[in-house]
C-alpha cells in the first residue's frame, strides 16, 4: 500500500472514529434533556386536568432548547450523511418527539404533524442530508404518546375525572385506525403497534367502567 | 496392509478383534440410545394427548365426584405410558438409565406433567415423589429405573402452567371464581415450595419463573374475581346464581 | 458438473425464483386488500348494532374481490406445490377468513364454515393441491374473530347496546368447546387458543357486569 | 521458564483455584439462606395485612444471620478484590438487599437506605475494598421489591384489603420518581426499570378499581 | 353447557361434528409426522453407516477394480433406504411432499452424501440430479416422491467432506498421492459449480463455507505431496515404490 | 389522523418498501454477476502462470458490466440515502472490488486503489450521496484478495510453479504493513485482519518451503 | 408439598451435592497428578531413544497411585450410578489411559488393552457399575497417544533416531485400521478421529523424507 | 427515596460514567503506542539476526513511554478499584507486555519475570490496588511472544539463518514444558495454551527440516 493511500484511508477511519466521539457528546447532552422532560411530564398522572396546561408550560422551554443539540448535530454530521449516523440520535429523538406530540394534545387535543414537530426541536428542512426526522421515529413517538395516554386515562378517572378518558378514547381511536391503515414492514414498529393495540383495549375498558356506571355525567 | 509389521505390535488380527468388539458395542449403544429417543416421543405424545384429554374433561365437570371421574378417565389413559416404561426396563436395567437420562428425560417429564395434573384433579393435592415413583413398578414393587428428583420436580413443575390454563379457562363457568381462588393458593405454595430446590437443579430456576408468571395471571383472574363481586355485598354462589339465571334466559 | 446438468439445475431454480416473485406481487396485493378490510371492520367498535349490517355490507365487494387473487394463485401455483408455498400468503388469507368470519356473525349470528370461507374467498374445490384454505388457517382466523369479539362485548356497552355481549358469550362459549376438543402441539395456535382463553374470560366480565346490574333488560 | 517463576505462577494460579472454591461455598450458603427468606417472604400474598408484622419477625434471625456470610466473604477475599470476586455473590446479596427493604417498608412503610441494609447485612466499613454494596447491587435489590409490591397490591384485594393497594401506590410512586432521576448507563438496570414502569401501571390499575368503585372506604 | 344458547348459533352439535373433523385431521397430522421424523433418523443412521463402510472398504483397495467393488457394497446396503423410502411414498403422495419436507430433508440429504460417496468411487463422477431421482422411484419408473433440488445440493455438498477425510487418510498409501491431486481437482470443481446456486439456496452458503475449509485441506495435502518429492527428480510412482520398499523390510 | 398525514406517511412507507424491493432485484442480478466472476476466478488455481493473462481477460466483459448494476442503483437511490441502503449491496460490492483488485495484481503485480476500484465498477464520483465504495467496502475485497492469494501460493507449487509464492509473499507483505498501521476499530474489519495475518504465515511458510529446497530456482 | 415430602427431597438433594463435591475434590487431585506425569511425558521430545525406558520408568509410580484416585471414587460412587457421575472424571481419567499406553508402546511396542489400562490404574473389574473405563474413555486415551507419537516421530529425526518412525508409522497404522472399523456419530469421538488421520499423514510425511534418503540405515 | 440519597446515587453513577470515559481516553493512547511497537516488531521477520538488536533499540523509547499511560491510569483508578477496570485497558497492556518480552529474549535470549515487566512499564508495587500486572495478563503476553517466535523461526531460514530456530526451539521447549504444569483453569488461556503447542510443533518441524538436510552446520 503505497504512503498517499494509506494515509488518506487512516484519515478518514480516523475522522469517522472522532465524529463518533463528537456525535456522542452531543447525544448525552440531548439525553439529559428528554430525561429532564420525561420526569416533569410524567406529573401528569397525578396532576388535576385544570393544572395540565401550566405544567405543560414548564416544559416548553426546555423542549425549545433540543433546537440547540439539533443544530449542533446538523453543524457536525457531513452532508449526505444523515443515514449513518442517525441510530445514535434517534432514542432521544423519539422522547422529544413524545413530548412534543403529548403537550399538543394535552393543550390543545390535537395531533402534531410531522413538520410541527420539526419546527418545534428546531430541525430545519434544508438539513435533511444531515438531521431529519423520519417517518418511523415520528410514529414511534405518537405510540409512546398512547402508552402514556392509556396510563393518563386510568389515573384520570382515580382523580375522580371521567370526561378525560372519554376524550383520550376518541384521539386513541383515531390514530388506531390510521395505524391499521399503514403498511409496517418495519418489525419493531409493528411489535410497538401491538401496544398501541393493548393500549386501545385498556382506555376502552375503562370508558366501559365509566359508562356502565354512567359516570361520564356525574361530574 | 499393516501386516507386514506384525512382530513390532500387538498383531493386526488382535487389534481387529478388541475393535471388532468396540464396534459392537458403539453400534448397540447407538441403537439403544436410538430406540430410547423414539419412545420417549411417543411417551411425549401420549402425555400431552392426556393434558388435552384432562382439560376436556375437567370443563364438562360439574362437581368434584366428576372431576374425580376425569382424573380416573387420565390416569387410565396414562396406563399406556407405564407400559411402554415396563417394556423399555430392560434397556435401562442396572447402571444403564443414568447413561440415557438425558434421552429419556423429556417424555419422562412430560409424563410426570400429565400424572399429576390427573392427581390433582382427583383430590386438589400434589402427587409426591414415591406415588410417582410407585407408578413406575412392576407388580412385585421393583423400580423399572430409579426415578431422579430433578425430572419429578422438573415434570410437577410444569404443571402450574396447566393449572394456569384451568383457572382461566374455567373463569366464566359456576363456581369457575372459587375454582380461581383455589388454584391461586396451590400454585403460590408450589412456587414457595420449589423454590429451595433452586440452588440444586439448575433448569428448575428457568421453570420457576415460567411458574411466576402463571401464579400472576392465575392472580389476576382471583384478583378480578374478587374486585367484580366486591360492590356487591352478596356471598360469591349468589352472583354466580343471578349471573346463570340472566345467562340461560 | 456437466455443463447439461448445471444449465438444468439453474434453469430450474430460475423459474422457482421467478415464481416467488410472481407470488409475492400477489401478496402484496392480497395483503392491500385485507389490510382496507381490516380498517374497515375496526369501526365496527363504535358503530351501534343498528347500523352495522350496512357497514358489513361495504367489505363485501373488496371481500369478495380476494377471488381474484386466490385464482391468480391457483394459476401460478404448480400442481402438488400448495403446502410449498402457503407460508408465503398465509398471513393475508387468515385475515381474509377472520374478516368473512366477523362479517357473517355480524350478520347471521352463526358460524362460518370452511367451506363457506372457501366459497366467499373464490377459491375453488378442484385447485385443493395448489390454493386450498387448511385447517390450520381456518382456526386462525376463527381465533382472531373471537379476539375482536371480545373487544366488542365491551364495546357495544359503551354504546348501551347489552344484548350483544350476551350474543357474543354465548357464541364465543360454543366455539371453545369445539377448540377444546383439539390435540395441540406447543405451536402457534396452542399459544393462540390461550388468548381465545382469556377473550372469554374478558367476555364473561362483561356479562357478570351487566348480569349483576341487570342491564340486558334495560334497553 | 525457571523453576522459582514457574512455582510462583503456580502458587498463584492454584490459590487462586482454590479461593474461587471457598468462594463458592460461602455463596451457596448465603443462596440457601435467601432461598429460605424468600420461600417465607412468598407468604405475604396470603396473609392479611394485620398478620404481616408478625411474618416479617420470623425472617429477621435468617436475614441477621447473613452477617455469618459477609464476615466469612471478608475474611476470604485478599485486600483489594472486591471487585474481582463480587459477581459470585451478586445474586444473592441483591436478595438478601431485597428482603431488608421489602421488611422495612412492610413494618415501617419507610425506604431503606444503602447504609441501612449494610447494617442488616453485617458489611462494615472497613470492608469497603473486600466486601460491600455497590450502587447497582443496591437499585436492583430496590427493584426486586417493586416487582413484588405490585404483586402484593393484587393480592391485597383478593384478601379484601383495599388500603394497602393505595399504601404501595404512594411509596411506589416516589421510588419511581426517585429512579427516573438516575443517570442508568448500565444495560441490566435499565432493562429492569422498564420492568418497573410495568410495575407502576399495575398498580395504578389496582387503586383505579378501588376508587371506580369507592372501595377504599368499604372495610 | 352452551346448549341453552342453540338458536343464535349454528347448533353445537354441528361444531361438534366440525371440529371432530378438525381433531381427527390434525391428529392424523401429527401422528403422519411423527412416522416421518422417525423414518428420517433411521434413514439418516443407515446412511451415516454406509459411509463409514465405504471409506473402510475404499483404504483397503488396491487398484480401480477394488474401488468398483466397494461402490458395489455401499450401494447394496443403500437399497435398505430406498425400500423405506417405497414404504413411505403413501404418505408422501400428491402434495404431502412439501407439507413434510422439513421433516424428511435431513434423512434424504445423509442418503444422497452416502449415495454420491458410493457413486464417485465407482468412477469418480458426481451423481446428477436424474440419477439421484432414479434411485427413488418404483419398478414402473413413478417418483416416490419428487426430489428437490436444494435437497440434492445440500446432499451432494456434503460429500467434499468426505473426500477430504478419504484423502487424509489414503495419503500414506501406494498411490494415496495421486489420488490426493485427483480428488484435489474434483472438490475445486464442486466447489465452483455449487458457487452460482448459492444466491438460490439459502443454506448452501454456509455448505459452501465448510466445502471451502475442506478444499483448503485437500490442497494441503496435494502440496505436501508435491513439495516432498520436488527435491528429487524422480516421478511420483518411482517414489512410492522406494518408500514402500523401505518400509515394507 | 388526519386524511392528509396518513396518506402521505403511507405513500412514504409504501414507497420506501417498493424502492427495497427495487432495489433487492439489481442486487440480485449484481450477486449472480459476481458469483459467475468468482466461479471463473476460482480456476487461477488450477491454471499455469502463463495462462492466468488470458483468464483474467475473460472476466474483464462481466466485471465492467457491474456498471450497468451501480448506474442503476444510483438512479434508484434518492440523494443523500447512500448510508440508508448501502448495506443491502455491499456483499455483492466487495466481492467485485475483490475481483478487480485480485486481477490488476495477476496482471500487472500492483495494487489497485479506491479510485480505480470505483473506475472499473463504473462509479461516478457525483454519485457519492447516492452510491459510492466506502473505505471498509473497499479493505474488505484487498483482504478477500489476500484470502485468496495465500490459496493461490499453495496451488502454484502443486502446479510447479516455485516463483509466484514468491511474488505473492513480497506483495502481501507490504499489504499487511499497510494494514497494521491503520486504526481499525470496526470489529468486523478487525476479525478479518486477523484471517490476514493467519494468510501471512501460510505464505510464509509456502516461502520457507521453497528456500529450504532451493525450489525457487529450480524452474 | 407436605413438610415430609419437603424434607425427604432436601435430604435426598443436599446429599447429592455433598457427594459432587466430594467427587470433584478426588477429581482435583487425579488432575495434579495427570498433570504432573504429563509434565514428565513432554520430555521424550528431546530424550535420545536409548533414555527413554527410565524416563518412561520415573512415572510408574505417580501412574500406578492413581489407583488410591479410582478407589476413592468407587467408596464414593453409589451402585449402578457409573453414568450419572463419570463425566467428572473423564478428562483425568483419559489423561491417565494416555500415560499408560504410551508407556507401554515406548517400552514394549504393544498396544494397550482396555483391560491392561484398568490394572494398572487400578480399577477393579467388580466396580464397573461405578468406576469403569468405557470404551470411549479407551479410545480417547489411544487418539492422544497418537497425536504424541506423531510429534514424536519428528522429534526422534532431529535426535538422529531414524528407526523410531518406522515403528510408530506401524504401529499406528494398525490402530487406524481398527478405528476404520467403528460406525461414529458426529460426535468428539468421530473429531478426535479425524485429528488422528493428521497424524498419520504426518508420521506418512517423516517416513517418506527418511526413505527417499535412506536414512533409516544410516545410525 | 429522599432528596440526599438520591444525589448520592446520582453522583456516584455519573462518577463512574465520567471515569469510564477517562479511562477509554488513555486506553486509545495506550492503543496507539502498542500499535506503533507491534508495527515495528512485525519487521524482525525480515531483518537479518545481526541487525536485530538494532531493531530493537528503536522499540525502547516508545516501550518504556508506557509508563506514563500507567502513571495515568493509577492516578484515575480509585483505591481498591483494580479489578473493576483493568479489562479496559488488558489488551493494550497485554500487548506491552509481549514487546517486553519478545525484546528481552531476542537480545539476551532469555525469559523475562512479572516483575522484570512491570519495571519496563513503570508500574509500580505501591499501585497493586490500582494498576498492576495479572499473572494471567503475563501469561497472555508470554503466549503471543511464541505465536510470534514460530513465525520467526520460518523466516529466519527464508533468510538463511538455521540458527535461530534451533534457539528458538530450545527456549519455547522450555516455556512449553512451564505452561503444562500450570492449573490453568482460565479458559481463554487454555484455549490460547493449544495455540502454543502448535506453535511447539511447528517449531519443531522447522528445526526437523533443517536436521534431516544438516543445514544446522552449514552457516
Ligand atoms: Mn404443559
Ligand atoms: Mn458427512
Amino acid at each position: 500500500m503505497d504512503q498517499q493511500s494509506l494515509e488518506n484511508l487512516n484519515q478518514m477511519l480516523d475522522h469517522e472514529s472522532d465524529l463518533r466521539e463528537r456525535i456522542r457528546e452531543q447525544v448525552n447532552e440531548f439525553d439529559k434533556k428528554t430525561r429532564t422532560i420525561s420526569g416533569i411530564l410524567s406529573k401528569i398522572h397525578s396532576t388535576p386536568s385544570v393544572a395540565i396546561p401550566s405544567l405543560i408550560e414548564t416544559i416548553q422551554a426546555p423542549l425549545h432548547s433540543c433546537g440547540e443539540i439539533t443544530a449542533a448535530l446538523a453543524s457536525l454530521i457531513p452532508p449526505n450523511q444523515f443515514w449513518r449516523w442517525k441510530d445514535m440520535w434517534c432514542n432521544s429523538l423519539r422522547s422529544a418527539i413524545f413530548a412534543a406530540a403529548l403537550s399538543l394534545y394535552l393543550t390543545k387535543g390535537t395531533l402534531i404533524s410531522l413538520q410541527g414537530t420539526s419546527e418545534i426541536l428546531g430541525i430545519q428542512d434544508e438539513w435533511k442530508d444531515r438531521v431529519a426526522i423520519s417517518a418511523e421515529d415520528y410514529l414511534h413517538g405518537l405510540i409512546t404518546m398512547v402508552n402514556e395516554l392509556s396510563r393518563l386515562a386510568v389515573n384520570a378517572v382515580i382523580l375522580g375525572d371521567f370526561e378525560q378518558p372519554l376524550r383520550i378514547s376518541a384521539f386513541v381511536k383515531g390514530l388506531f385506525v390510521g395505524f391499521s391503515m399503514l403498511n409496517l414492514k418495519n418489525d419493531t414498529l409493528r411489535r410497538r403497534f401491538d401496544s398501541l393495540k393493548y393500549d386501545m383495549k385498556k382506555i376502552e375498558e375503562v370508558v366501559y367502567d365509566i359508562s356502565l356506571r354512567n359516570l361520564q355525567t356525574k361530574h | 496392509k499393516a501386516k507386514s509389521h506384525a512382530p513390532v505390535m500387538s498383531s493386526s488380527s488382535s487389534i481387529h478383534d478388541t475393535f471388532q468388539h468396540f464396534r459392537e458395542e458403539l453400534d448397540e449403544h447407538h441403537d439403544r440410545r436410538e430406540r430410547l429417543i423414539k419412545a420417549s416421543r411417543d411417551i411425549t405424545n401420549i402425555s400431552k394427548k392426556t393434558i388435552f384429554l384432562l382439560h376436556r374433561l375437567a370443563l364438562e365437570a360439574n362437581d368434584s365426584s366428576a372431576l374425580i371421574n376425569a382424573s380416573k378417565i387420565g390416569l387410565d389413559k396414562l396406563v399406556q405410558v407405564q407400559e411402554m416404561y415396563a417394556s423399555l426396563k430392560n434397556e435401562l436395567v442396572g447402571d444403564q438409565f443414568w447413561r440415557y437420562q438425558r434421552q429419556i428425560s423429556p417424555g419422562l417429564q412430560e409424563y410426570i406433567e400429565a400424572l399429576s395434573f390427573a392427581h390433582f384433579l382427583n383430590d386438589g393435592s400434589l402427587i409426591t415423589y414415591e406415588q410417582v415413583q410407585a407408578t413406575l413398578c412392576g407388580v412385585e414393587g421393583e423400580a423399572y429405573f430409579p426415578l431422579s428428583i430433578s425430572d419429578y420436580l422438573l415434570g410437577i413443575s410444569d404443571l402450574t402452567g396447566e393449572l394456569m390454563r384451568f383457572a382461566i379457562s374455567g373463569f366464566g363457568s359456576p363456581g369457575g371464581r372459587a375454582k380461581a381462588l383455589e388454584i391461586c393458593t396451590f400454585v403460590r405454595g408450589c412456587k414457595a415450595d420449589f423454590e429451595r430446590f433452586t440452588p440444586y437443579i439448575w433448569e428448575l430456576q428457568k421453570k420457576q419463573n415460567v411458574t411466576a408468571q402463571s401464579l400472576a395471571k392465575i392472580e389476576d383472574v382471583a384478583y378480578t374475581a374478587v374486585i367484580r363481586t366486591s360492590e356487591f355485598d352478596l356471598p360469591l354462589e349468589m352472583l354466580d346464581d343471578i349471573v346463570n339465571q340472566v345467562v340461560s334466559n
